[in-house]
């Protein structure tokens, strides 16, 4: 700690800053469901917190007259209640996801600068700051986030955009396969001694999102490929109420509401995140994702990737999901229409020094303690003159000097 | 809730937004209402919520914003407190003679999670030497953090020697004054790494890819306990560690809260600002809107229904030391269309206000407040005014909803405002007159008195 | 409330060293242990079946402990009910806490060493084993770690105390459960 | 706030102190020469006071709501246990149901309904919990800050003039809280 702090003020960027320079720049990363926030240079964020105001996700806004009140009110709570810090003082990295819409981002932009009156912000790719947190410069970024899976290729820093791909799947799609089932086949033990369905008990109650999401997490988990093999036509089976042949997971008694326990089937354990992997009418999965991205990139390039795939995000931190993805991978590998193409015989996969929810943010706390931050970020004059509007990273400028060091 | 932050009558900001007096504050160098959104907040100080101790932002920067004797429980999040024990020990002189030894450990009083759960030794003083939970990737965040900024450096150098010898002098910026920019920017160069951080960064090497990852725990198919198992709120409280199972919980610091203070983004002058002890509930200045316009209260409101004529009665307060002369006008002459339609689109029906002038006496702190109700003033018409006590005035105005859901009203405060202007010696009234877009939802307070 | 009445209930039996305010609803067949303190206002109602309390308990105020069924209510010993908790469970060891407004239904057999958090419910068919703690708004359930089996040390100076300022039921058993004057 | 609205009660029901207190008869006060009441303070039906552990202190203007439970707390001291004073400030309402365990309660304090005090908590001047919230035992709750859930945690900050707002809120309570006696109802 002592030898961190010594080093602190040895390489501030100069004037413009003088007053900020011993304080490290806030990073910020507004997931889809979780946003992550602190200060660069440490290994972790001070708090994760539901993209929420209210009960009312930052990210599902009706009108775009709406997003601005809803930003202002989560961005007080970030700034005063968890990071007890001024927005004045310090700069900002904002950790940006792909998908994130270009309205979101002005938006968001002008709360911070207009009304929480930040010095400057610079906005990274989620996909290339992982990057920093391996000291890497090529590999296969794979990001299975709530409602997207998305997959980017870099290489020697820059990003293959033309190779990217993404799929509408996550944690989003397991919650609703939970909340099917569950209402379907969930028996609860009532106080009055009564063992009842779900859904005659109380088909609203999933609709707590945060109840479903608890299911997931202390319960799910992927099962390996060979047990998903052998329990096909298991929705079927499912559905019937039949026994598969297969040893069963326990089911889970889980406390609902204080006063009643749900029965949660055991094979809906495994089941449940079964949706990342199943092969949908496109004929795609979380797994062709990958192999769809490598199939994009130059045939040089493709099995470097292969042996450089990193997977972040919190979805992937269920039980068992980075074994089935490897194996999904290698099974997709004998498929002709791969095979034929793709001259590889393995895969490769690095793992990132933190969980894998904060894997991206972890980036741009790195990214934020170098002087990067100084000559990239963007001020509120530039802002302005910019007619409010920050630089898409896929512009020009962005492009000559976006990843550096890398 | 309903009395801190009250939904029936609505002051409009001068920004536009709809919030209730309480939370309004007034800007006496500008004279106007200003809002917690359109207000600029500083954070003042920080202290422990648990024990109270203040901290200046600097220390609890240095700090992390944690209290450094105070815990958290990982399960419920609450400060853990600490449990004294007692224990028989051979004496260390004489060990056939017993001695009391007390030791001392941490429990939450809600979920009894103490320290023996995470396996910490008991401590010998009641506040404890408790070890501070460090991250465990911590030293390759720091060789990382080294590395980076090292290349970070080193390609800032090699520009700016381009820029410098160049003397391409534009780039580095006209704004801030070329001269003396460039002067330090000359100065940095002149600082290189130091040899720790290059030996740090020296040790920083790239993540190696291996075949193998995570497997599914082989237990996967055996009895899960849901009660061993973290919820989500558990797993992120530290991110860290995340931990999966309850065993694998750790205590954390417990977080500081924060003293604001809030000021006008237009003026730039305080509106409020707090003392620095966290017990005090004193105010170094407080231009709270509560304590400087008439707070518009709702008293009575008979059933509501489409098309009848019902007579609400209203209150009228006076904070100020002043006697205020108030008009009630109509809403119509400002609620002309803007952009996107009305002004206030959510008024629904037009009260038939009093006509003319009311007064509404000084507040007077040495009052009691209960005496019976007083003397009228003749000045008010007593038509409208149905009671007086005080400072507080009630009148009564009828409506005609057009629907019997959501009724509100709306209409325009004007009251007069004293103002003490100090020259010098000189101590000078003025008196102005401020006028407030007021919103009443009656519907809302037809509910609130059926619940109650 | 019928305070006449319950002093001649010949259906409670109030064992010596207890403590039982007068201000208490004392219904049905009820054995109430020695050093036992039942607070004012506190409800121990046999409906059908007795309800039996053993040693070292305390029953705060408006504390309600119900049997409805026919087999007796057998509480273990030194079992906290605290303020307003209402206690339905079919059996009771020792060393429970019911803490302030908690509820137990009556399908629930309560072990040993538990504590059932303020506001939290426990309702549906279960034996609730020994140690576990019920907490939270979710009434989660964890073992307990830390458990201290010791008297209760409130009783001392409740025994002591409530004599001065509430009126006592007379015990009419000895400690050991005898009748007193029956010998 | 809106205006509060008229609360009557049985004129035999309640009992008025000289300095203006309003005990029902409904209440229980255990050892009530231990219990000071400090002037315009009302108890209602059901409510209870153990003054008979130790000294309870209530301060003036307070609202205790119906079926409201006020228990000294308890501390191991080094010869078995004792209870020990508990003192109430000022404008303190405290809503129906509630069980207070707490060391000491500031002024100007808003408790909702169906909550728990635990023991030896404190609050200071000027806080709220919200209804059917559970305070810990020993959990300091700062000046200005909301607590709610099961168990308590921070959920929020009161406005700045919440001091007069809790001062104006208890005197109109006292000022509507009118007995139904024909004879004393005040002319509208």
């Amino acid at each position: 700690m002592t030898s961190q702090s010594s080093l602190t003020s040895k390489y501030t960027t100069g004037a413009e800053y003088s007053l900020t320079s011993d304080k490290c720049p806030v990073v910020l990363e507004l997931g889809r469901a979780y946003t992550k926030c602190g200060f660069a240079r440490e290994p972790s964020p001070r708090a994760i917190i539901p993209s929420k105001v209210d009960n009312h996700e930052i990210y599902s806004y009706s009108h775009s007259s709406e997003l601005p009140h809803l930003l202002q009110d989560f961005l007080y709570a970030i700034y005063y209640k968890h990071l007890c810090t001024n927005p004045k003082d310090r700069r900002l990295v904002v950790v940006e996801s792909l998908m994130v819409p270009l309205e979101f981002k002005d938006t968001l932009a002008t709360v911070l600068y207009e009304h929480f009156e930040v010095p400057a912000i610079v906005f990274v790719p989620s996909h290339l700051c992982t990057l920093y947190t391996l000291r890497l410069n090529t590999a296969l970024v794979v990001d299975v986030g709530f409602k997207w899976t998305s997959v980017l290729p870099v290489i020697e820093g820059v990003c293959n955009l033309a190779a990217y791909k993404d799929i509408p799947l996550g944690s989003n799609e397991i919650h609703r396969r939970l909340e099917k089932f569950l209402l379907k086949f969930g028996s609860v033990r009532c106080p009055d001694g009564q063992t009842r369905f779900l859904g005659e008990v109380n088909p609203e109650i999933l609709s707590n999102e945060d109840i479903v999401e608890d299911i997931k997490v202390r319960t799910c988990f992927v099962t390996p490929r060979e047990r998903h093999l052998q329990a096909q036509g298991f929705e079927e089976a499912f559905c019937e109420g039949r026994q598969l042949e297969l040893p069963t997971p326990s089911n889970v008694q889980y406390p609902l509401e204080g006063d009643k326990v749900l029965e949660i089937p055991g094979t809906l354990r495994e089941y449940a995140p079964e949706c990342l992997f199943e092969i949908d009418n496109e004929m795609e999965s979380v797994a062709t994702q990958v192999i769809d991205a490598l199939l994009l990139c130059n045939r040089d390039s493709r099995k470097v990737l292969a042996e450089n795939i990193v997977i972040v995000g919190g979805t992937a931190m269920i039980p068992g999901f980075r074994r089935r993805l490897k194996e999904e991978l290698m099974a997709l590998l004998e498929l002709p229409q791969y095979k034929k193409h793709l001259y590889i015989d393995k895969f490769m996969f690095h793992s990132t020094p933190c969980c894998s929810n904060i894997a991206s943010w972890l980036g741009g706390s790195l990214y934020g303690s170098t002087d990067y931050v100084g000559s990239q970020a963007f001020t509120k004059e530039q802002f302005l003159e910019n007619k409010k509007h920050i630089p898409d990273w896929m512009d020009q400028k962005w492009k000559k000097d976006s990843v550096p060091g890398l | 809730m309903e009395i801190f932050f009250p939904k029936v009558v609505n002051y409009v900001c001068t920004c536009g937004a709809r919030k209730p007096l309480d939370v309004l504050f007034y800007c006496k160098h500008c004279f106007k209402l200003r809002c917690g959104e359109c207000v600029s907040h500083e954070v003042d100080t920080h202290y422990c919520p648990n024990c109270l101790e203040f901290m200046t932002s600097p220390e609890a920067r240095v700090k992390k914003n944690v209290c450094t004797t105070c815990f958290e429980c990982p399960c419920c999040g609450i400060a853990l407190y600490s449990r004294g024990t007692s224990k028989q020990v051979p004496s260390e002189k004489d060990p056939s003679n017993m001695v009391v030894n007390k030791a001392y450990y941490l429990m939450c009083n809600s979920c009894k999670w103490s320290t023996h759960d995470q396996s910490l030794e008991d401590q010998p003083t009641q506040s404890g030497g408790w070890p501070r939970l460090e991250a465990p990737n911590q030293d390759r965040v720091h060789q990382l953090c080294e590395y980076y900024r090292i290349v970070a450096h080193q390609e800032k150098v090699e520009k700016d020697k381009k820029r410098i010898t160049q003397k391409c002098g534009y780039y580095i910026s006209d704004k801030y004054g070329v001269a003396s920019v460039a002067a330090k920017k000359y100065m940095s160069l002149q600082v290189t790494p130091r040899k720790e951080s290059q030996k740090v960064a020296a040790e920083c090497f790239a993540s190696k890819a291996s075949e193998v990852v995570d497997d599914l725990p082989s237990d996967f198919l055996e009895e899960l306990n849901i009660d061993e198992v973290t919820n989500i709120r558990m797993r992120l409280s530290n991110p860290d560690i995340q931990p999966e199972k309850m065993s694998m919980l750790k205590m954390r610091n417990l977080k500081l809260l924060t003293k604001k203070s809030q000021r006008c983004k237009e003026c730039g002058h305080s509106l409020r600002k707090s003392e620095y002890n966290p017990g005090s509930v004193k105010f170094k200045i407080q231009l709270s809107a509560y304590y400087h316009i008439p707070y518009v209260r709702v008293k009575q409101v008979p059933n509501l229904i489409a098309g009848r004529e019902v007579t609400i009665e209203l209150t009228l307060t006076n904070p100020t030391s002043h006697e205020v002369a108030v008009e009630l006008l109509p809403m119509e002459e400002a609620n002309t269309p803007s952009g996107s339609g009305l002004l206030f689109p959510e008024v629904t029906c037009s009260p038939q206000l009093p006509k003319g002038t009311l007064y509404l006496p000084a507040k007077d702190d040495t009052a009691e407040y209960d005496d019976p109700a007083d003397k009228m003033d003749d000045r008010n018409d007593k038509s409208v005014v149905t009671f007086k006590r005080l400072n507080k005035l009630g009148i009564k105005m009828q409506i005609t909803p057009k629907q019997a859901e959501n009724v509100a009203i709306g209409l325009r405060l004007k009251h007069t405002y004293t103002n003490l202007i100090i020259q010098g010696d000189k101590r000078e009234y003025e008196v102005l007159s401020l006028i407030h877009p007021v919103l009443l939802n009656l519907s809302h307070f037809a509910k609130n008195s059926i619940s109650a | 409330m019928g305070d006449s009445k319950q002093e001649t209930n010949p259906k409670v039996l109030v064992a010596q060293g207890s403590t039982v305010v007068r201000d208490c609803v004392i219904q049905g067949e009820v054995t109430i242990g020695t050093r036992t303190v039942i607070h004012p206002t506190a409800q121990i109602l046999a409906e059908k079946g007795p309800i039996i309390i053993g040693e070292g308990n305390i029953v705060e105020e408006k504390a309600k402990i119900i049997n409805r069924r026919e087999e007796p209510l057998v509480i273990g010993n030194h079992n906290t009910f605290e303020v307003g908790c209402v206690v339905e469970a079919n059996a009771i060891g020792h060393h429970n806490t019911f803490e302030c407004l908690s509820r137990v239904g009556p399908l629930v057999s309560v072990g040993s060493g538990c504590t059932v958090g303020a506001r939290c419910n426990v309702s549906t068919e279960e034996v609730l084993p020994d140690n576990i703690v019920v907490y939270g708004a979710n009434c989660d359930r964890k073992i307990s770690v830390d458990n201290f089996r010791t008297s209760n040390p409130q009783i001392d100076f409740l025994s002591k105390v409530m004599v001065n300022y509430h009126y006592v039921i007379k015990p009419n058993r000895t400690k050991e459960g005898n009748a007193i004057g029956a010998e | 706030m809106s205006e509060l609205p008229v609360v009557t009660y049985d004129k035999q029901e309640y009992i008025e102190t000289a300095s203006g207190n309003k005990v029902s008869r409904k209440s229980v006060l255990c050892g009530a020469h231990n219990i000071i009441l400090s002037g315009k303070t009302i108890i209602q039906a059901g409510a209870i006071v153990r003054g008979d552990l130790a000294n309870v202190r209530v301060g003036r203007r307070c609202v205790i709501s119906k079926h409201v439970v006020i228990r000294p707390p308890y501390k191991k001291i080094s010869k078995g246990l004792t209870f020990f004073p508990q003192q109430i400030g000022d404008h303190v309402f405290i809503g129906e149901g509630s069980v207070i365990s707490a060391q000491s309660i500031g002024s100007y304090v808003h408790i909702g309904k169906n909550c728990v005090i635990g023991r030896k908590a404190v609050l200071r001047d000027c806080c709220m919990i919200a209804d059917n919230s559970v305070v810990s035992p020993e959990t300091t709750v700062p000046s200005y800050a909301i607590y709610a859930g099961v168990p308590a945690r921070y959920a929020g900050e009161l406005p700045g003039p919440c001091q007069d707002i809790m001062a104006d809120y208890t005197n109109s309570y006292y000022l509507n809280f009118i007995p139904q006696d024909p004879m004393t109802v005040e002319k509208k």
